[in-house]
């Protein structure tokens, strides 16, 4: 087995942990724990994958380095928010849904 | 229940997704020769520099454009921001941050310039530069920031416009983003040189915006 | 400019450029810029529709470089109507907003590059060829969207923004992860060189690259069962933005599918056919549980965004009509009439809000004597999202009842109808209430008249496009096989 | 078994077992901790997959800078808390 697809497959297997984890976990700070880990499988399931005979591929290497980023974006949105309700409220649980 | 339900899904989502890694045949097609073919023309000699700031510019362009609006959005929340006070420190931590914070900036420029036939760039060197601004900020030597001054809001948004500008002007050539060969490697050491600046700025931001939304004392 | 390639451009770097204005010179000078930068782009997505009408469809490739090499632009009948729409209805918006928020105000503040931003974010997926570009987009849109939430609120808008954030973020993880896949099985992500590749012996790896692009676009577009973040963040956002949420952000993942459904996917999916009723089936629970809740809401704007769920729900029952051109102009026509109509609902609802001081259905009583002209606007979208003569949303209907009934499909026509009985029953629980001759309590708030005008000239666009609508649609065919 | 696959095949644990325990580990400065090991981890295996731009990408803001804000909101977390308990 070849390194890029060794860790494809260790990619998926992130994937589907911090999917799940952003479903099942209930303190913010561990669900933007969990989203991270699903982008971080996705990268490497783009790279690992595009690269499964070991041969280096440039292009969607860029892509990941575009997509850190983005990922970075996100998860210092995420914690302003969940800061300031934090601040708000004291809880680092979303409240039950006020959808009436 | 939901959590046992959640689990058996994932599971048996990454197995069929395994198996079908597994037997998948070879790409259709290779994008590396084109790469390599146009590498003389991109103005850069290291590939992913030339896909990043060339080939695929537009995506860049618009990834900074996210970085932006993480910050304009965090800046939105109002925060109820008091004064950020520095509070006393250890003397010989800020001695080694005032001496590693240049030591920082230097790493950061030789990453920029290196960018274009080695591994680095503009974005390793701008995180480096916001790592030496949280560095100075955890030894209380710079304080977070509050609502941004105009002068910081310039600073913030410099590069991206310097980038926009840039790709804007090549329209008039005839596409988005086309650099004439001749001039690519300078136009895009100009344009990594703008966005390592406010990629600094944005990522230290991103820290240094947040990091005064409650008395810490 | 005669070269459609620097008019798609334009879309995206107008937007792109004022709002980053709008950040270094403040909300005054910023809203006047975003207006007329909105102005222009109006201009530019008309002239590009006649161009287009008469060239057929066009591309231009960024950087120089053709796909798969670089990233293409493209615009076909499909992208110029989500482009068209998008900058009709943003407009008005903004006027309407520069006089909703207060001056000096947070939310105020970042309200316009949040939404110069949004609106690059859609530009730019309605044009762009290339998946993982459409990522990067689709995040521009979903971030901002979320900011535009989130801005200035309390802890209810926070938490919805957070609901809202999560669930975009799983969508858009999903539809990367998908992205990954299909560069893996063909080395390229743009969707001019895919469309041939796709052939319906693809390896599986790229059916569960769709399914996984499906999923995570059907929880950005709030499909039922995914809808369940929608109501908070869309009912308590300001009154602009839930507008601009309603009408235009969630039909950006609807057009995404729809795109990626036909091309390059369009192989696939004819070899299992009944995959298309998938989400016919989900559409058809959207409505019921969308409108049912709707029908129960106590709060004005929740009851609007539930109405969303219900109305979302009619774009997905095209799927297995999707054969037929009829089904697409139908589909789009919806579109167009939901997008009008609700973002005149938003708006009117925004003004009532604010004039008398609270957010019920209950206090409404009594405020048609007052505020005639709101609450006209409000009834005009309502025959709209009802679907009567001579609104677009009956023309939206009837579109789709004929294709359904041409096909044999009498199941879909029949959940059209039953969604535009259920809609009757919500949309007049706020007309019958607000014509109720109970005396005002309390004193109402003076507003500024451009909010009930903007409002009005959303709902009356709403309607008076059932009179042009088929003119319109006909723009669909640029560039479309069928 | 060559040594290089030897050392991915323990690279990919490290990782796996490194996401798992950021997600399931009971304290959550310990968590915060091992999620920035994990992104030490992830340069690690980007250097691997012979992209070492993505790895000094990774390094310094997927585990660096995330980290740092990581870190600052749960010490943001445990101030607050204080205060509400001893005001």
């Amino acid at each position: 087995m070849t390194s890029g697809l060794l860790f494809a497959i260790v990619g998926v297997l992130l994937f589907t942990m911090g999917g799940a984890g952003v479903l099942l976990l209930d303190h913010l700070l561990r669900r933007i724990l969990a989203f991270n880990l699903m982008g971080s499988g996705a990268f490497l399931v783009l790279v690992g994958l595009a690269q499964r005979h070991d041969v280096a591929d440039p292009v969607p290497q860029a892509m990941v380095l575009t997509g850190i980023v983005v990922a970075v974006a996100a998860t210092a949105l995420a914690l302003a928010l969940a800061r300031r309700l934090h601040a708000l409220t004291g809880r680092m649980e979303l409240p039950e849904a006020d959808d009436d | 229940m939901k959590r046992l339900v959640v689990i058996a899904a994932a599971l048996a989502f990454s197995l069929a997704l395994i198996a079908t890694l597994l037997e998948l045949p070879a790409a259709t097609i290779d994008l590396r020769p084109a790469v390599a073919e146009n590498l003389a023309a991109s103005g850069v000699a290291h590939p992913v520099t030339a896909v990043l700031l060339n080939y695929r510019g537009y995506d860049t362009l618009l990834e900074i454009a996210v970085l932006l609006l993480a910050l304009f959005g965090i800046l939105a929340l109002g925060l109820e921001r008091q004064v950020c006070t520095l509070r006393a420190a250890e003397r010989p931590l800020q001695l080694l941050a005032r001496l590693a914070s240049p030591l920082m900036v230097v790493v950061a420029v030789y990453l920029l310039w290196a960018g274009a036939w080695r591994p680095g760039g503009a974005f390793q060197a701008g995180a480096v530069l916001a790592a030496a601004a949280v560095l100075l900020h955890l030894t209380e030597l710079l304080p977070g920031w509050l609502q941004p001054s105009a002068r910081l809001r310039w600073g913030l948004a410099g590069g991206f416009l310097l980038f926009l500008g840039v790709a804007t002007a090549m329209l008039a050539r005839g596409a988005l983003l086309e650099y004439p060969p001749a001039h690519a490697g300078a136009l895009i050491l100009l344009i990594e040189a703008g966005l390592t600046f406010s990629l600094g700025l944005i990522l230290a931001g991103l820290f240094l915006f947040m990091t005064c939304d409650e008395g810490g004392d | 400019m005669t070269d459609p390639g620097a008019l798609m451009v334009w879309l995206i770097l107008l937007p792109l450029a004022w709002a980053c204005l709008a950040f270094l010179l403040g909300s005054g000078r910023g809203a006047q810029a975003a207006i007329i930068g909105l102005g222009l782009q109006l201009g530019l997505t008309l002239l590009l529709a006649v161009m287009l009408s008469g060239a057929g469809a066009a591309s231009h490739a960024v950087g120089g470089w053709p796909a798969p090499l670089g990233i293409a632009l493209a615009a076909d009948g499909l992208s110029v109507l989500m482009l068209l729409l998008t900058q009709l209805i943003a407009l008005p918006l903004a006027v309407y907003a520069h006089a909703y928020f207060a001056a000096g105000s947070v939310e105020g503040r970042y309200f316009w590059p949040l939404t110069g931003i949004l609106l690059a974010g859609l530009n730019g997926l309605f044009l762009s060829a290339d998946l993982f570009n459409l990522y990067v987009t689709l995040e521009l849109v979903g971030l901002s969207a979320v900011g535009l939430v989130a801005a200035g609120g309390g802890v209810s808008q926070v938490a919805a923004a957070l609901r809202y954030l999560f669930a975009a973020l799983v969508g858009s993880g999903a539809y990367l992860l998908g992205v990954a896949l299909i560069y893996g099985a063909y080395g390229t992500v743009s969707l001019e060189t895919l469309g041939p590749l796709v052939v319906a012996e693809a390896p599986r790896a790229v059916w569960l690259a769709g399914g996984l692009m499906l999923v995570g676009l059907m929880l950005k577009t709030a499909l039922f069962p995914f809808h369940y973040w929608l109501p908070s963040a869309h009912g308590g956002a300001p009154a602009p933005v839930s507008a601009l949420l309603s009408a235009l952000v969630v039909k950006a993942s609807f057009y995404l599918i729809l795109r990626l459904w036909l091309d390059p996917f369009g192989a696939l999916v004819a070899r299992a056919e009944l995959l298309a009723w998938l989400p016919m089936t989900l559409g058809s629970a959207a409505i019921l549980w969308g409108s049912w809740k709707a029908i129960r809401a106590p709060r004005i704007k929740m009851l609007i965004a539930y109405s969303t769920v219900a109305q979302l729900g009619y774009l997905f029952l095209i799927f297995p009509l999707l054969g037929t051109a009829g089904a697409r102009q139908a589909g789009m026509m919806h579109v167009f009439a939901h997008g009008l109509a609700k973002a005149a609902m938003f708006t009117a609802a925004g003004v009532l809000i604010k004039v008398t001081g609270q957010d019920t259905v209950a206090g409404l009583a009594g405020v048609a004597g007052r505020r005639p002209l709101s609450l006209y606007a409000f009834g005009l979208a309502g025959i709209t999202i009802m679907g009567l003569p001579p609104s677009s949303g009956f023309l939206a209907k009837w579109l789709l009842i004929e294709a359904a009934l041409q096909q044999g499909h009498w199941i879909i026509a029949l959940m059209v109808l039953v969604g535009g009985l259920l809609a009757t029953a919500y949309v007049f629980r706020v007309l019958r209430q607000a014509f109720l001759r109970a005396p005002r309590a309390g004193e109402l708030v003076a507003v500024p008249r451009t909010l009930e005008l903007m409002a009005f000239v959303l709902a009356a666009a709403s309607v008076l496009l059932g009179l042009r609508g088929v003119e319109l649609m006909a723009l669909l065919s640029i560039g479309s096989a069928a | 078994m060559s040594l290089a696959l030897g050392f991915d095949l323990l690279l990919a644990s490290a990782l796996l077992w490194s996401a798992w325990r950021a997600l399931t580990t009971v304290r959550l400065d310990h968590a915060v901790v091992v999620f920035i090991v994990f992104g030490l981890l992830m340069a690690l295996a980007w250097a691997r997959l012979q992209a070492p731009d993505i790895g000094l990408a990774e390094a310094a803001i997927g585990a660096g800078l995330s980290g740092a804000l990581l870190l600052d909101a749960y010490g943001a977390l445990r101030r607050r808390e204080a205060e509400r308990k001893a005001p």
